[in-house]
């Protein structure tokens, strides 16, 4: 039915390979996603939350003379916790003009929610 | 001995995990590989005469510059001294850290040269010699930069300094690896004196190279 | 709870040079098991070069290190645990796979590596810690494991180098511990540090005294 | 486009998203795979051979358009400091190279038949491969650096050194090329394909772009879990650290 001629073998050689390449990529990518959320659900498994509520409480006592305005979130990077939370605290020179009216009532939105939800376990001290 | 298999194992592990040094030195190899026809013109027939000796010489540069890690690391954090506290005679500990090398780098190096003869149009016939030559001499490679990477413990710019040091060690690897890949002179078996002669060179630098090793090795941890 | 060791080291008349320059002469004393040696003096007195020297790390200029209680031919490196400044964790591998090569390193031929690395990790708390790669842990964390480490081979000289930097009180508190059960089982140690420890050191060791002498 | 600022919209926009693209996907590599093999005719010179370029060009193409989506992202990450730029732009590498490789594969199984050799030095294949060795420094650099916001930005840097000089390097190599041979007799694209050519060609390219976004959304959301993995580890060592003081 179909006739590829003297070559065919290279042809299919050529298909074989972009259809290998791209089944590779998949594969790895899911793969990888999956042990992320295995990860992820371990993680939440141990108690440790994503926006655990209650910051350390040592780091209160020691240091009363921190400017209240902004404390880097512990990863350093706004990509580790949630923006929405971070740009909230973020002083609003630094957040792009163009993004403040839409995060800050995604963030009052997230805020109310956050009261909502279950209160996390105090960390023992 | 289960210690030099627990030390052979991590070796090999970190070679592979620690951001890809492995990946560096294939990269490597085929940047070395891409960049001289450039320089030479995309005549294929040259190319492929000249095909064994820019693949050596770019395995011998890749095997060399990824050396520089056999013993860096463990020195700059501390794991050498505790190394050199096990039940292993450091002389075993660099042999065991050189064949490691070998297998986590040189035999991926020896793996993707075919793809890369590919580039320099080296005739198809004579891959098969090309690898068999390049397995034999690549252990030369490793236990020879080991010596260098020891000698070079905690310098400056000891990358530099190590290829200075063990590229003349390299000379003999070189002129037999070529030789057994492109047959100078003309015979039924003309590959394999060069080849065997090889193996003596590997099998040679595998017992005498820890030895320098370990001393220069106990030398910098003075 | 471990096989009782009886080592006795002693050193006699030993001397060091670095650099070109003597750190110290005619050293003598000598730790018998269950005694721990505190080695003390200002920066630069040579006490790291001392306990390389005893580790083996560091030739001797002069003088002889004896054992006594352990069968002669093995040196003293492999009798001993020498935690100095710097952890030796690979900050690629996990928790559990830093200890537990040590202990498949270090204690060959000493019973299971497995009860080895358990008593590691529990040694220090690093438990919980097991599945982190080493390079997200704080410096003090980093200093338990390389401390966990001594609890990766039974050896029974312990030679340890400020062991308590960045520690936090209740991991000091538990290095004395280890300590004290180490000497109960007839360990020794030879410790400098500039943190008051509670381990009562049987004797001093002042390098500074002995270069004005 | 400001709501993508956030990763967590962002992952459920995706998910949304995902189902929708692959088969969007399917449905394109489907009618193209079916046009390129049945209704388009034999090239009269290369005969059968022709249908390789169905799949050639498409990954040739990504390999740029992968290449313009880092260098996007690298401003994005330098300039306007967007929280997703440095995952798009870590992510967007090894599937650019994965279809850069590709093409260079397609390439040479395409041109045996015509010349002989698997590889030959001819000015497009060889620009190819020299952005092959861009898409790998990419990548190496990504892994050699530990701290993600620094390997964010040197990766960044280099993504845009890289986009000033694919121009000069290409120029570079066609000169090179028409300095030691004569203009190559092997031409394939420009005007002069066959025109019923060119509708399987370009389906099969919209085919190719789409997997290559769905591809990249995937691994942005793979990335993003990484990432909030390795700070919930973070949390976790500090947690630890503090139920001992």
């Amino acid at each position: 039915m179909l006739d590829l001629g003297p070559h065919a073998s290279f042809i299919l050689a050529a298909y074989g390979v972009t259809a290998i390449a791209v089944a590779v990529l998949v594969v790895t990518t899911l793969a990888d996603d999956r042990t992320q959320r295995r990860k992820l659900a371990d993680l939440e498994r141990r108690g440790i939350r994503r926006r655990s509520a209650t910051p350390p409480k040592a780091a209160k006592t020691v240091t009363p003379k921190t400017t209240p305005s902004m404390t880097a979130p512990p990863g350093g990077e706004t990509i580790e916790t949630d923006p929405a939370e971070a740009t909230a605290k973020k002083p609003a020179s630094k957040r792009k003009p163009a993004a403040k009216t839409a995060t800050k009532t995604a963030a009052k939105r997230k805020t109310a929610a956050k009261a909502k939800a279950p209160r996390t376990r105090k960390p023992r001290s | 001995m289960n210690a030099a298999l627990a030390l052979l194992a991590r070796d090999v592990k970190l070679a592979w995990r620690e951001g890809g040094a492995v990946g560096v030195a294939l990269g490597f190899y085929l940047v070395v590989i891409v960049i001289t026809p450039l320089g030479l013109g995309p005549d294929l027939n040259l190319l492929g005469r000249i095909a064994p000796g820019i693949l050596w010489v770019g395995l011998l540069l890749a095997g060399l510059l990824s050396a520089g890690r056999i013993f860096d690391n463990d020195y700059e954090d501390g794991t050498l001294d505790v190394l050199a506290a096990g039940p292993l005679p450091l002389s075993v500990v660099a042999g065991v850290k050189c064949l490691a090398h070998w297998l986590a780098t040189g035999i991926p190096l020896v793996l993707i040269a075919p793809l890369l003869a590919l580039l320099l149009n080296l005739p198809m016939g004579s891959v098969p010699s090309l690898m068999l030559a390049m397995l034999a001499g690549t252990p030369a490679v490793s236990f020879l930069a080991g010596i260098g990477a020891s000698l070079t413990l905690g310098l400056r710019r000891s990358g530099l300094l190590l290829a200075l040091l063990v590229v003349p060690l390299y000379v003999p690897v070189l002129i037999f690896g070529v030789s057994a890949v492109t047959p100078y002179v003309t015979g039924p078996n003309s590959l394999w004196p060069p080849f065997l002669i090889l193996c003596a060179l590997s099998l040679a630098s595998m017992v005498l190279a820890p030895l320098a090793s370990a001393a220069a090795i106990r030398n910098a941890l003075r | 709870m471990q096989t009782p060791f009886k080592l006795s080291l002693s050193a006699q008349d030993i001397a060091c040079e670095r650099g070109g320059r003597t750190l110290f002469r005619n050293l003598d004393f000598a730790v018998e098991p269950g005694q721990a040696l505190l080695v003390s003096g200002p920066n630069g007195a040579g006490k790291t070069s001392l306990l390389r020297q005893l580790a083996g790390l560091l030739p001797l200029a002069g003088g002889r290190l004896v054992t006594d209680g352990a069968d002669a031919d093995t040196p003293i490196a492999e009798l001993s645990h020498y935690v100095g400044h710097l952890n030796a964790a690979k900050t690629a591998f996990t928790v559990r796979e830093n200890l537990a090569f040590w202990a498949d390193f270090l204690a060959e031929g000493q019973g299971d590596p497995a009860d080895h690395l358990a008593g590691a990790l529990a040694a220090f708390g690093l438990g919980e810690l097991g599945r982190l790669p080493a390079g997200l842990l704080s410096a003090g964390q980093k200093r338990k494991l390389a401390l966990s480490r001594l609890f990766a081979a039974p050896r029974p000289l312990w030679l340890l180098d400020e062991p308590s930097v960045s520690l936090d009180v209740a991991s000091v508190k538990k290095l004395d511990g280890a300590m004290r059960d180490h000497l109960k089982a007839g360990g020794i140690a030879v410790v400098s540090t500039h943190v008051p420890l509670e381990t009562k050191f049987t004797h001093t060791l002042d390098l500074g005294l002995e270069r004005a002498a | 486009m400001i709501s993508l600022a956030n990763p967590t919209r962002f992952l459920g926009l995706v998910d949304k998203v995902l189902p929708w693209l692959s088969a969007l996907v399917v449905i394109l590599l489907g009618t193209g795979l079916y046009l390129s093999f049945f209704v388009a005719p034999p090239d009269y010179q290369q005969g059968e051979t022709v249908r390789i370029m169905f799949i050639h060009v498409p990954a040739a193409w990504l390999a740029m358009f992968g290449y313009t989506v880092i260098a996007i992202a690298a401003l994005g990450t330098l300039i306007w400091r967007h929280p997703l730029a440095d995952v798009a732009a870590k992510t967007a590498a090894p599937i650019g190279a994965t279809f850069t490789f590709v093409a260079l594969v397609t390439g040479s199984l395409w041109g045996k038949p015509m010349w002989g050799t698997y590889w030959v030095w001819d000015a497009r294949l060889t620009s190819m491969l020299v952005l092959f060795l861009l898409y790998l420094g990419l990548i190496a650099l990504w892994q050699s650096i530990d701290e993600l916001g620094r390997a964010g930005r040197a990766a960044a840097i280099l993504a845009l050194v890289g986009a000033i000089n694919i121009p000069i390097i290409k120029f570079s190599v066609d000169w090179w090329n028409t300095l030691h041979q004569p203009a190559s007799v092997f031409r394939t694209g420009g005007p002069t394909i066959d025109p019923a050519l060119l509708t399987p060609l370009f389906v099969m390219a919209a085919g190719f772009t789409a997997l290559f976004v769905l591809l990249h959304l995937m691994a942005m959301r793979a990335e993003i879990l990484r990432r909030r993995v390795r700070a919930l580890q973070q949390t976790q060592v500090e947690r630890a650290a503090l139920a001992e003081a």
